[in-house]
């Protein structure tokens, strides 16, 4: 219950405030007061709580498999150094820091994560947050559809299926059409097929991830960053897997607008989806329609540098029905998480991370695609995870590892009926050699015998 | 400590090639990615992991949390967030766990969303509840994502008005406007309530959805609330029930009982989950029988055996996110719910309306409290005589008290109310607390009186005095800049 | 944060009956024991978890740590503590072991503690380590007990006498006096080293030990350690090394190399162990080979299959302490090893001699330094002149560096050096902060010759001014008292 | 490595210097230069020590065992706020308050270690922690030694034997004879034979546990206190299991001048035998005798309360060889554990948790007794431990009892060859009702079977 009023207390505060009794003060009309009991979880001291708990993560046998999964939340290394600040109850326990006068840490530190975001993609500026890399998507599009006043969006078929879902509910709302360019045979993006829907210059946005589901970096070709430029279409990049930035050439490279991202993968823990950090960063010209908090450099009455949230008039607080966003809460503290992972690792640590994510992915590639029966589906360069065609149902081959404690990766089937004998493989810097060969050793088995189907 | 006079940024520190020895050494990038595809520069920071220590310690030191005093802010329920809630969170069976492990391998955290599910829609009144949304905003989004889809499927997609009180969150019609609708702001009446008239008066044929919270955030109780749900469920209209306030009715009413078909709940406000400087916060959504087929996916089901991720629900409006909730705080949340059981949650509701009432009593000694009734978790008070007498503003008696190592109330919400100050203490403070408190806004309302300047100026002992807005908006600086070499 | 001006202590704040809910509720006391042996009054608080929280927060916000700024306490190697040592120590199967767990079921533990005396072994060229010793005065004391021990077994009873350099640590002379050893006291020679004359001359028949540490606390290295401990071993004394200095000599000598036959090392200087506001420390106990039957009980062992805890060693002087190790440091002192590998800790010895020298030519710049020569991971400065010529002492600069955000030196040891401020940066700080810490500190002996007053009212920007110790000293008040009723 | 020099730092700092390389400054002898290669752990990337550790953690199977072991190190609970609070890094990174000014938190928080220890044991003053029980006991008869200026100690054979150990290995040193005193049937000390051991009045002190070693509560006769009185004998109370304090009568009810304790049982982690918390309380006549640090209340330059180290004219640093103690590095953050605990759990908690270690163990006796050829070896009151008598090698009994997993406690003959048939047993407010029954169930099993030897 964690209130210390003691009875004593209770009955000096009713005395002051007039009323006898805690009922008085809570009453309301007869016709709405609760009358039955409740089915709520029962009340346990502290320690059983803990042990209630033990029971629940004894039942999540998944984290002691061997895991190939990746897929939009990635197994990273997350130094403990981390934690010790993040968890320092100052930055847990405050809230959207409206009195910048004691909180110039913690808005020095998002200001320090919208620097990172800038740095890492290129951009003009980035927001304090937003949800996760998905709603990252959502508000991007938001962003395009006021920038251009149009009401049709094209996305490219091989950004995060969850991602696509997610935009496909937001445009319910905002009565907007959905359209999706396809990915060639080589899993990345048909350039020529972006080109011919752009001809219509009817979208607002065109947006495009990469690396992408498959895992592999998109390279759009000069006809298709033509007619992106001729159409007057925003394009915005999307950005899943963030440790690729630190090996990639930034999205601003191709000319992205927006781009719309997920920075689990900086120290923030998977947590069966949630929370992680969604991301928005922009050229200037969206400075105005960017959603959520913008903490600002500014100085004090003293002309000391402060920090200081800014632009409000953008949000819902002041703005109300004609704000940029509905976003109030955001993920202040993962975006802290990834701002300290990103100081721990810094440029050198980074890029080396992601080299070795290069590495692990490849041996990864290279083990599969000798066993006999599996093939790569894919040829073109890749981050970390790629596709590997089984032949046979995904399923059945996934079920089989995991027989032998193994998640093998995901079943595209899941997303795309025509790869329903694809698996998206991952491999990042902590997946070892162990891992690879006692994948490969149970591949080889499982390939060996004839497919149930 | 002697307080550091300021603290340079990350970016204006280290020395390339500090690097800290995470991972062994691979090898170049260029090795594995056609040379044109590799980014040829990366310009941040490399920092011993000592001075990353110390800068976030420092930084830390400038950030004040509940956990350093008391932090009053209305609407926001700031309770004490217990360390148990953390420390589970953090095993590694949940925070290594794998959004696409195959649910059989992923029970116990199935199950930690079922109990929470099923506890809240009792706790609530309402038949299920979706985990999906990430926060509060997120949720009434999803809510009226549902009604449009609803009234889509009822042929009666005239319905485009959405009524929103002048005391509701800004987020309520902002999430209207996200599903098109157009917003209908209502006054309230002098007892500061939206009056049952002024609700049959505007509910008509285009009414999709009316927003309220109850209490309001005037701290008041909606009386009228089930004449309210009536009158619009009469007109076809659906009810939507902010959660945000939901601290100050457990185990007395339930949003189910006064008629709404839609809710939802700010774990972060109610549950304890850590604000975190502004998130990450949870909201899940509540829906009524008539709506459950339509809350977002993934919905958690249990079949006497077995826990399992449903995603076919073919009337759902679909994912609102990535992955299927913050599930670290759904852990927290149930957590929290086993520390108070049925009863404990009518005691938090209890003495979070306890100390509101009593604050109150004492507040209207020396300020303006202009609805002086009993009020639920919060109440407002106003500056408006200091400001019109003394020039002091809100805001002025705001900054005052962090000098006194306060947190400030809300300041200027709810709207209607001039000068308002939103004080909200909930139940993990003590009688001892609040009376300083008391003593301490006492002072300030008497030196407003006496020497005004001094609260132009406050505050004094913060790292930094009162900081210029303006200019941060005027000519925004967002972000640090390399040097050009 | 508005700096607190004062905390209340716990005893001060609480109800009684304000409890948390930690554990279900007992029965009472008198169910179970006899009325008489049951205590009737237990004069504690009881405070809500909130208000601990609160509480312990805010004492943290005044206190100085490594994590806070750069803390060159002198003789101490205040090094950063690496996060990982800690996450590792505290897992389940470190914290929750019982230190009576059958060997079988605790391999882990003991291979935790035989890795790191094997280490420790090779690195410091000793025939094998006890873990038992607690911190380095403990391990002295387990030291002088095997010397006495050892010349008993001898039949030379007739050592009685301890040799110390006036350069020691006041430990040294401590641990000989509490095993009844008298202790000569040795003057350092102008080169601030124990000088073979000296040795050779009040070496004799009642020598039991030559207790040192190299390099001395002067940052110097005994060069002529080789001649010394010959002199003594001739003698027939036993030659001890003092391994809190251990942090400048890695990878280029060993104390076995140097001719001493026991030594102790502070894991929490040299290896990291956080230091924890005083403790707790560890201090293994090493030994050279005709010395090893002596070391404190017990011993880990291996037989090549499994690991062993070994009680029966009949020369032993016995177990020092209630269990086998302080373990959970030994945990982290493995951890540091593995992060660090041999070439890694050469490179630690290197850093911090680089480190000091660099200080000390920056510092002489200013400041009179006696021994102007390389240094290793120390040296000392003095503000004799300054005091001569200006009243401004040690204690003053010291105090002025708080201000400043350093913690300060350590000041008035050794004691043959007048005012001295011993300087001891580690390899863990940067350049920058060197030279920030330069430009400090020169500015405050500018200030001494301009404004000496300000130094003597310094620090004025910490939670509290100049302590009066005096005070404190003589009128003793050691605990808060419960207010009659 | 941790160090944070690129190698432009290094070259610019040697030529600062004016050396030339990094050898030139660590140079020693060639004498004694190190010649040969080191045999050291490896270096590892951090990712890497953490499995390394993760392998070794594995090894500790003990602590899945259900466990009945106490004997000085007890399994109680400890709320998670206690860790999230001592670790945070202003405590865990400071050393000795040397410089009050900026330790005011460390120097209070220790303040009120010192006073919770007075009032939990009754006595005048405490100081600010030694290495742990066993030690503190030694501290005790030092201080005794140093104020009766005699060369003998006493002490009761029910007291732990490890702390017994330990205060022989000082004696050893001190040039002291100890003593023992037996212990009776019931397992408490045999009182007549200390009033005729004390007739000498030689001793210096005499000490008792209570608990003692075998969990019994101890009550001095009144001829035994006289005659302690009588003899001018220093008068030491032994606390090994510090929550019973929350009980039973203080030690300063009998006339302890003295405590010796363990505060581990206070949060304290059982960590396979350390870091843990010793403390001495005593009267005031010994405040000049009590070994180690001293926090004292005084004021500042401005007459604001502020703590202090105090009376440091006792100490090594200051006495040297004529200090109280050689303690410099002491037990601190282990101190601040137990104080953030005491004052978590309260009076009110703290009395319920000693109920409930009064509670579980009276459960898991009369579990123990039921089962056939087990006896209680005493009926005099206890704590949270018994002595159970198996009529068999105990060794034997618990062997088997390791093989259903469960440790089922201390073998006695490891220390009393009288008692090789005993077992001691512990049960805190953690033991569950399963625990009790697992281990009744194999214990009938067990005793069923006929004894090997
Ligand atoms: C009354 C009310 N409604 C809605 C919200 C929005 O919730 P969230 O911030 O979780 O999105 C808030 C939060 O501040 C609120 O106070
Ligand atoms: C030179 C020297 N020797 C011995 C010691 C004593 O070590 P400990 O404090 O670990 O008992 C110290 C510690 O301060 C020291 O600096």
């Amino acid at each position: 219950m964690y209130a210390p009023h003691t009875q004593a207390d209770i009955n000096e505060m009713l005395a002051a405030v007039g009323v006898d009794s805690l009922d008085e003060l809570l009453r309301v009309p007869d016709a709405i007061a609760l009358k039955s009991k409740l089915e709520v979880v029962p009340a346990l001291p502290e320690y059983l709580i803990g042990r209630r708990f033990e029971q629940f993560a004894e039942k999540n046998g998944g984290v002691n498999y061997r895991s190939f999964l990746g897929a939009g939340a990635y197994r990273h290394y997350a130094p403990p150094a981390i934690a010790a600040l993040a968890m320092r109850g100052e930055y847990l326990t405050a809230y959207t820091p409206y009195q910048a006068e004691v909180s110039q840490g913690y808005l020095q530190a998002i200001y320090e994560w919208q620097t990172y975001i800038c740095l890492l993609t290129g951009m003009e500026l980035a927001n304090a947050s937003v949800y996760d890399g998905a709603t990252a998507l959502a508000e991007a599009a938001i962003m395009a559809l006021g920038a251009t006043g149009r009401k049709k969006l094209l996305v490219s078929r091989a950004i995060h299926p969850n991602y696509r879902a997610v935009l496909r509910t937001y445009c319910e709302g905002l009565d907007v059409t959905l359209d999706e360019i396809p990915f060639d045979a080589e899993l990345t993006t048909n350039y020529s097929a972006l080109e011919s829907a752009l001809a219509s210059n009817e979208y607002a946005a065109v947006a495009i991830a990469s690396p992408n589901f498959f895992g592999n970096v998109e390279s759009p070709t000069r006809d298709a960053l033509e007619a992106i430029k001729h159409s007057g279409t925003v394009p915005i990049a999307v950005v899943a897997e963030a440790l690729s930035l630190a090996a990639l050439e930034p999205p601003a490279k191709w000319g992205a607008q927006i781009v719309a991202g997920e920075a689990q993968s900086f120290g923030v823990a998977q947590a069966y989806g949630g929370p992680y950090a969604g991301f928005i960063a922009s050229t200037a010209e969206h400075m105005r329609r960017i959603p959520g908090r913008l903490v600002g450099k500014s100085v004090d009455n003293a002309g000391r540098t402060a920090y200081v949230l800014t632009l409000q008039a953008r949000e819902q607080h002041i703005r109300r029905e004609r704000a940029t966003s509905n976003i109030c809460t955001n993920q202040a503290h993962c975006a802290l998480i990834a701002t300290i992972y990103l100081a721990l690792m810094g440029k050198t640590g980074l890029r080396n991370a992601a080299a070795l994510n290069l590495g692990r992915s490849r041996e990864l590639a290279s083990a599969v695609a000798n066993v006999a029966g599996l093939t790569l589906k894919s040829s073109a360069p890749f981050f970390n995870e790629f596709v590997v065609d089984t032949g046979r149902p995904a399923g059945e081959v996934l079920a089989a590892l995991r027989e032998r404690r193994i998640l093998g990766g995901v079943d595209l089937g899941r997303f795309y009926p025509e790869l329903k004998s694809c698996i998206l493989m991952t491999a990042t810097e902590l997946t070892t050699s162990g891992d690879i060969n006692a994948l490969a050793t149970a591949l080889e088995e499982i390939m060996r015998a004839p497919a149930i189907v | 400590m002697p307080p550091q006079s300021s603290e340079p940024l990350i970016f204006e520190i280290g020395q390339e090639g500090r690097a800290n020895r995470y991972l062994e050494q691979g090898k170049t990038l260029e090795t594995f990615l056609p040379k044109t595809l590799v980014r040829d520069e990366l310009p941040l920071p490399d920092n011993s992991e000592l001075d990353v220590v110390r800068h976030y310690t420092r930084l830390s030191h400038r950030t004040f949390g509940i956990d350093l005093g008391f932090y009053p802010l209305g609407s926001c329920t700031m309770k004490y967030n217990p360390r148990i809630n953390d420390a589970i969170a953090s095993r590694r069976e949940f925070a290594e766990l794998h959004p696409f492990t195959p649910d059989e391998l992923a029970q116990g955290a199935l199950q930690v969303m079922y109990e929470l599910e099923r506890s809240l829609s009792s706790l609530f009144g309402m038949a299920a509840f979706s985990l999906n949304p990430s926060a509060g905003a997120h949720a009434e989004l999803g809510a009226l994502l549902i009604a449009k889809k609803y009234f889509k499927d009822r042929g009666e997609m005239q319905r485009d008005k959405v009524i929103v009180p002048d005391t509701a969150h800004g987020t309520n019609p902002a999430s209207a406007a996200m599903c098109g609708f157009k917003v209908i702001s209502l006054h309230s009446n002098e007892r500061g309530r939206v009056s049952v008239d002024e609700i049959r008066k505007i509910c008509g044929l285009d009414t999709a959805v009316c927003m309220m919270t109850n209490p309001n955030t005037l701290g008041l109780f909606e009386d009228d609330i089930a004449a309210i749900a009536a009158a619009v469920h009469e007109a076809g209209g659906l009810m939507y029930y902010d959660g945000a306030n939901a601290n100050a009715i457990m185990g007395y009413t339930r949003p189910g009982d006064m008629g709404f078909d839609l809710m939802h709940l700010n774990t972060h406000k109610t549950f304890t989950i850590p604000h975190g400087g502004g998130g990450a916060g949870h909201g899940p959504l509540g829906a009524a029988a008539h709506l459950v087929d339509y809350l977002p996916t993934p919905v958690v089901t249990y079949d006497g055996t077995a826990y399992a991720l449903e995603f076919d629900r073919p009337k759902s409006i679909g994912p609102m996110r990535s992955f299927w909730s913050n599930f670290a705080h759904a852990v927290r949340a149930l957590a929290y719910l086993y520390a108070n059981g049925e009863e404990g949650l009518k005691r938090v509701s209890q003495l979070a309306v306890l100390n509101a009432n009593y604050l109150r009593v004492k507040v209207a000694d020396f300020l303006e409290t202009p609805y002086p009734e009993t009020c639920r978790h919060e109440f407002v008070a106003s500056a408006q005589v200091l400001k019109k007498e003394h020039g002091v503003r809100a805001l002025d008696i705001a900054k005052a008290l962090l000098d006194d190592g306060y947190m400030a109330p809300t300041i200027y919400f709810p709207l209607l109310v001039p000068e308002c100050l939103m004080i909200e203490p909930t139940e993990t403070e003590s009688k001892e607390t609040l009376d300083a408190f008391v003593a301490a806004l006492r002072a300030i309302v008497e030196r407003a009186k006496t020497a005004p300047q001094e609260l132009f100026d406050a505050p004094v002992t913060t790292p930094v005095g009162r900081v210029d807005e303006t200019r941060a908006a005027r000519q925004p600086e967002l972000r640090w800049r390399p040097q050009p070499p």
